[in-house]
């Protein structure tokens, strides 16, 4: 039998503060750069070797990949144990991660994509931004504040149209990205916004709010999903989180899943 | 020269290192990441007679050294197991267990008589950590006598090797273990998971969804090592061992303790090929220290 | 504002931390790295009627975020203990809880008389995970119906307040409990260590010189805060929360389970000054989360 | 209440690999540096922060302190998970450690002290070694072959009389230390061996077969013991081993205890 996939074991190419507690690591993992799409995530081995706790890989979303290098990229936020011992990685040192894993974006040739993501939620859409380049696409990022938001720069280099929503008005438009997008479908005409796909992450009241609002236009909506996982690979059940019909798993079903199958009220 | 073949009744296993139910699907998941027939079989999540969703999330929790779980048994029961699910095992040429549960003597029964006659399965483990709805949810796995109805009912009604698997939470294993054997059980196997808890300090109510879980993973090594040393000196029949084995040394421990066969359970989550390593680790040592078989491991005191 | 003290019976505790037996030594031990008269109280190490030598050696192992101990209740006696360890824990103003060994429940009476008449001596904890020699060996601490004897007779030789140790290695925590509460203890406390052993593979022997060993540690945690839990909710006696406790963290956990008060085990092992971080770490969050007392933390239900 | 000992997070000088496995460890300590005597020893963390995972602090000897720089040495050999991950803390990072514990040697002027080590057993030696500069001292140190004979150079500058055993012959005197200590013996008269004091640490064995020979030439003995230990600050009474009468408590009656305290049959 055929071992597709395998533990790997690779070097870090950088692992950067790019704000107070936000990390952007970078890691030469041809094998992952090959065969990822937008969306998909990998568990990583934040614990020293020969040590079990922290017990668990944590999952993060793949950032960004460059598949003519093999690197690939992670945004994350340090909220505990896990992150910050991930954060003292080094350039040089070896990192352990299981990749790419569950469903990505479900991307269709003839789509409007509208991409929309809230603080770390941006992690998975640069990736998917990236592929996206050429479409009509347009990208709405949010953040409390404009120190707090994240890889502008990089998301601008897809070509796509960029609104960028602070709470505080500090940049671009003030108030939520719910509130850009719903300005933004008030725009469109009938016909448009039956051909638009929205691409999403954040957090979940976002998430929720967005979903009403999609539902409200009329527009397909896929949201990125996070819950506690063990395993990431469809063996433990541990991911399930509450769908309209039974639950559904995060790291097999998801986490990019079709927002309409979600229990937003659960 | 070194001979891994270990026989539980009329249970043949090319080698001693299984995948322990819940923790490895049903074989197809890992089949990415490992060839599961290279393993001495394969204990499938628990089935039951109909399909279960399981527990409300949240589900897992991180504890130090261990994995809290409460899945709720969630399953697709028993005849879609065997339509969608057994078929892939059977051509890869897998030892499949069958992991068993019920909430009654007769949904055992039922269940057992049901697998019994299916090509394909080798064995059946009989998960008695499940709560007696007849009886007020005490679990069947926490009474001696229970146990012993259990294990003679689906004794009575399959011909197949039947393996009990006990909950550790109890006072006495080997009055457990004993009631197993007494009632005809070809082997048993330790230890399920011990009941546990977390609280969410943020949240101010218990972490996860059903407010208990089960404990698992390196933390609960100590007990389950302790246990199989225990039941493997009160019962003639094979003990399998269970709990935290994370490296062919767990393993080795668990042989010395007198166990015949070992599971890898929640390791298998953080490393999908941990069992394969663990065997590999396994030979090693056994050539190291001249060891020819299994049992021969074992500390005679 | 934040009201640290609590009650347990007539004993009154300046705050809810204190440090449990058998890892605090009798006090001065650890006065080199802590004032501990600034702590809720001190339960000294298990003291019996006649010194005890302990356990042949090796006596611990470390295991995944644990510790098996096989100690063996080594101590000083009674009377050296009154004579030459209690003067300097008086002298500091220490709250002092005794923890009581026994091996029959005449020696639990004899030695609950001698202490109870001793100035600076505030509560009694009866270690009811002793031997019982009469029956054979089995432990009072698994028999609802010994450790409810134990408890009366104790509880009849002094007018002290009475707090039992409860084992965890039982099947029904709450009927040992509720044993307790019959007997007319004060408070119980919770959970000793789970009984647990390691195997030394190149040696080819159990590791510890007495094969079992007790296992404490944050690999515990999850197993003591879901016993804490149930026995909350199924006694109407204060209960003291204990194991694995190492962050202010834990310790929150066991006061939302319902524990008035808790005991510091291995944590100080590792670092003598762990209490003090503790207690300092539940004040900051019980400030930040605008608590007042301890007891408004309690989950409930 | 005065505070007297701390949790001490110091600075590592360096941690350098002097011999397979074998590693010097410098760590500037001031703390400890002026209250330490030879033969006792610190409990350090060699866990990361925030991990619980490997649970114990490990013991290791003070092989040798600098008073007027504050730098304490540890020389370790890597046996175990906690050794080796002592081995990857560099230069510039913390380590966590508690220490001066235990009882070190107990010197005496008017002796003629004698030094014997195996080993990694001459780990706290050299600062004994250091101490007693200038006395009528001999330090016997033994190894397997040349190459695995440690410190040679630093035991040097102590100005004592040094000999050596290596098993091999590669080095010194071919057989083992206990061999060249009996000939010692031999060629001194009563009255010298009265005033000798050994002072000795190496494996069990060896310790066992140099108090069989104290005791036939009628001379004084004392050893640094190892045992396992959780603590190390006399709390747990987990570091017993068997002594004559009952037990003794390495970390506390010891590590340097009078030889004839103890079983060695035991
Ligand atoms: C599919 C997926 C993709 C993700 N992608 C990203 C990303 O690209 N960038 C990013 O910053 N974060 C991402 N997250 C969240 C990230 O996994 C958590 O922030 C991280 O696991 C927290 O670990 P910790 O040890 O620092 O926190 P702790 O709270 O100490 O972790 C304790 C346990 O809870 C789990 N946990 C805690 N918070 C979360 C969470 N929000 N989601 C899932 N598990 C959690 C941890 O994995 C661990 O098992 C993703 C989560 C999922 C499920
Ligand atoms: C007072 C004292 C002083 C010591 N001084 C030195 C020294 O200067 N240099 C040196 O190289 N070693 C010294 N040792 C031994 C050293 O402590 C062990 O080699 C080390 O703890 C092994 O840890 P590990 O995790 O690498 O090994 P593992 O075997 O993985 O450790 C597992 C457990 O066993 C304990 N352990 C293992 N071997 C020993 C041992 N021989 N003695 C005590 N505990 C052990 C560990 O502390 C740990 O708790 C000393 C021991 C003691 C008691
Ligand atoms: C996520 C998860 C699901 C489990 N599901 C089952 C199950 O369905 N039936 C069963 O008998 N045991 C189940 N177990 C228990 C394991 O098979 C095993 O007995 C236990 O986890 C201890 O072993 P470990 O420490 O190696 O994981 C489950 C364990 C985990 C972690
Ligand atoms: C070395 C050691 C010695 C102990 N001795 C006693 C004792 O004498 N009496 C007792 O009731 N409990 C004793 N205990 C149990 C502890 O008091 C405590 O109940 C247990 O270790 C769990 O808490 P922890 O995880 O915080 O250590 C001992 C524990 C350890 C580790
Ligand atoms: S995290 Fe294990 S199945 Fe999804
Ligand atoms: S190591 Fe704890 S008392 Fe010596």
């Amino acid at each position: 039998m055929l071992q597709k996939r395998q533990i790997l074991r690779q070097k870090v190419l950088s692992n950067t503060e790019i704000r107070p507690n936000i990390f952007l690591l970078k890691v030469a993992s041809p094998e992952i750069s090959v065969s990822a799409t937008p969306g998909q995530f990998c568990m990583l081995r934040v614990t020293e070797d020969k040590s079990n706790d922290p017990f668990l890989k944590r999952p993060l979303s793949i950032h960004w990949i460059n598949k003519d290098t093999g690197e690939i990229q992670f945004l994350y936020r340090i909220v505990g144990r896990g992150t910050e011992l991930l954060s003292l990685i080094r350039e040089g040192e070896e990192i352990e991660l299981i990749g790419p894993l569950g469903q990505g974006f479900k991307i269709e040739d003839k789509e409007i994509p509208i991409i929309v993501g809230g603080g770390i939620g941006i992690a998975p859409l640069l990736f998917l931004a990236d592929i996206l380049r050429g479409t009509r696409g347009v990208v709405i990022l949010g953040a409390v504040t404009k120190s707090l938001l994240l890889r502008l720069g990089a998301f601008k280099e897809s070509g796509l149209e960029i609104l960028v929503a602070t709470e505080d008005g500090s940049f671009g438009n003030k108030g939520l990205v719910t509130e850009v997008f719903d300005r933004l479908m008030a725009r469109l005409d009938e016909s448009d916004r039956k051909r638009c796909m929205v691409f999403s992450c954040g957090p979940f009241p976002m998430l929720r709010a967005l979903y009403h609002l999609c539902k409200i236009y009329g527009v397909k909506c896929q949201v990125s999903l996070e819950t506690f996982m063990a395993c990431g690979t469809g063996l433990c059940l541990g991911c399930a989180v509450k769908a309209r019909e039974g639950f559904l798993h995060v790291c097999k079903d998801g986490p990019c899943v079709d927002a309409k199958l979600i229990d937003w009220e659960g | 020269m070194i001979d891994l073949k270990v026989k539980i009744g009329t249970l043949r296993l090319k080698n001693p290192v299984l995948l322990a139910s819940g923790t490895c699907g049903y074989g197809k998941e890992l089949s990415d990441f490992l060839d599961v027939s290279m393993l001495g079989g394969i204990v499938v999540k628990g089935i039951s007679l109909e399909p279960r969703k399981g527990n409300p999330p949240p589900r897992i929790c991180e504890t130090p050294c261990g994995l809290l779980n409460s899945i709720g048994l969630e399953n697709v029961g028993v005849e879609r197991f065997i339509r969608e699910k057994l078929p892939w095992l059977r051509d890869k040429g897998v030892t499949v267990i069958v992991n068993c549960l019920g909430n009654s003597i007769d949904e055992y029964k039922e269940l057992s008589g049901r697998l019994g006659n299916v090509d394909g399965i080798h064995a059946l483990e009989i998960n008695i950590s499940c709560p007696n709805v007849k009886k007020g949810g005490a679990l069947f796995g926490t009474d001696p006598e229970l146990t012993f109805k259990v294990t003679k009912a689906v004794r009575e009604e399959t011909d197949l090797p039947i393996i009990i698997k006990l909950s550790p939470n109890v006072t006495d294993i080997c009055e457990i273990a004993r009631a197993c054997q007494e009632g005809g059980a070809t082997a048993v196997s330790l230890i399920n998971t011990l009941l546990g808890m977390a609280i969410d300090i943020e949240r101010k109510r218990p972490f996860l969804g059903n407010i208990f879980g089960g404990l698992s993973g390196p933390a609960i090594k100590p007990v389950a090592l302790r246990m199989v040393w225990q039941v493997a000196r009160c019962v003639d029949i094979p003990v399998i061992g269970i709990g935290g084995i994370t490296s062919f040394k767990d393993a080795i421990e668990f042989f010395m303790a007198g166990a015949t066969a070992i599971q890898v359970g929640t390791a298998t989550l953080i490393d999908p090929t941990s069992s394969e390593k663990i065997l590999s680790g396994i030979i090693d040592f056994m050539k190291e220290n001249n060891y020819l078989k299994i049992a021969d491991m074992k500390i005679v005191d």
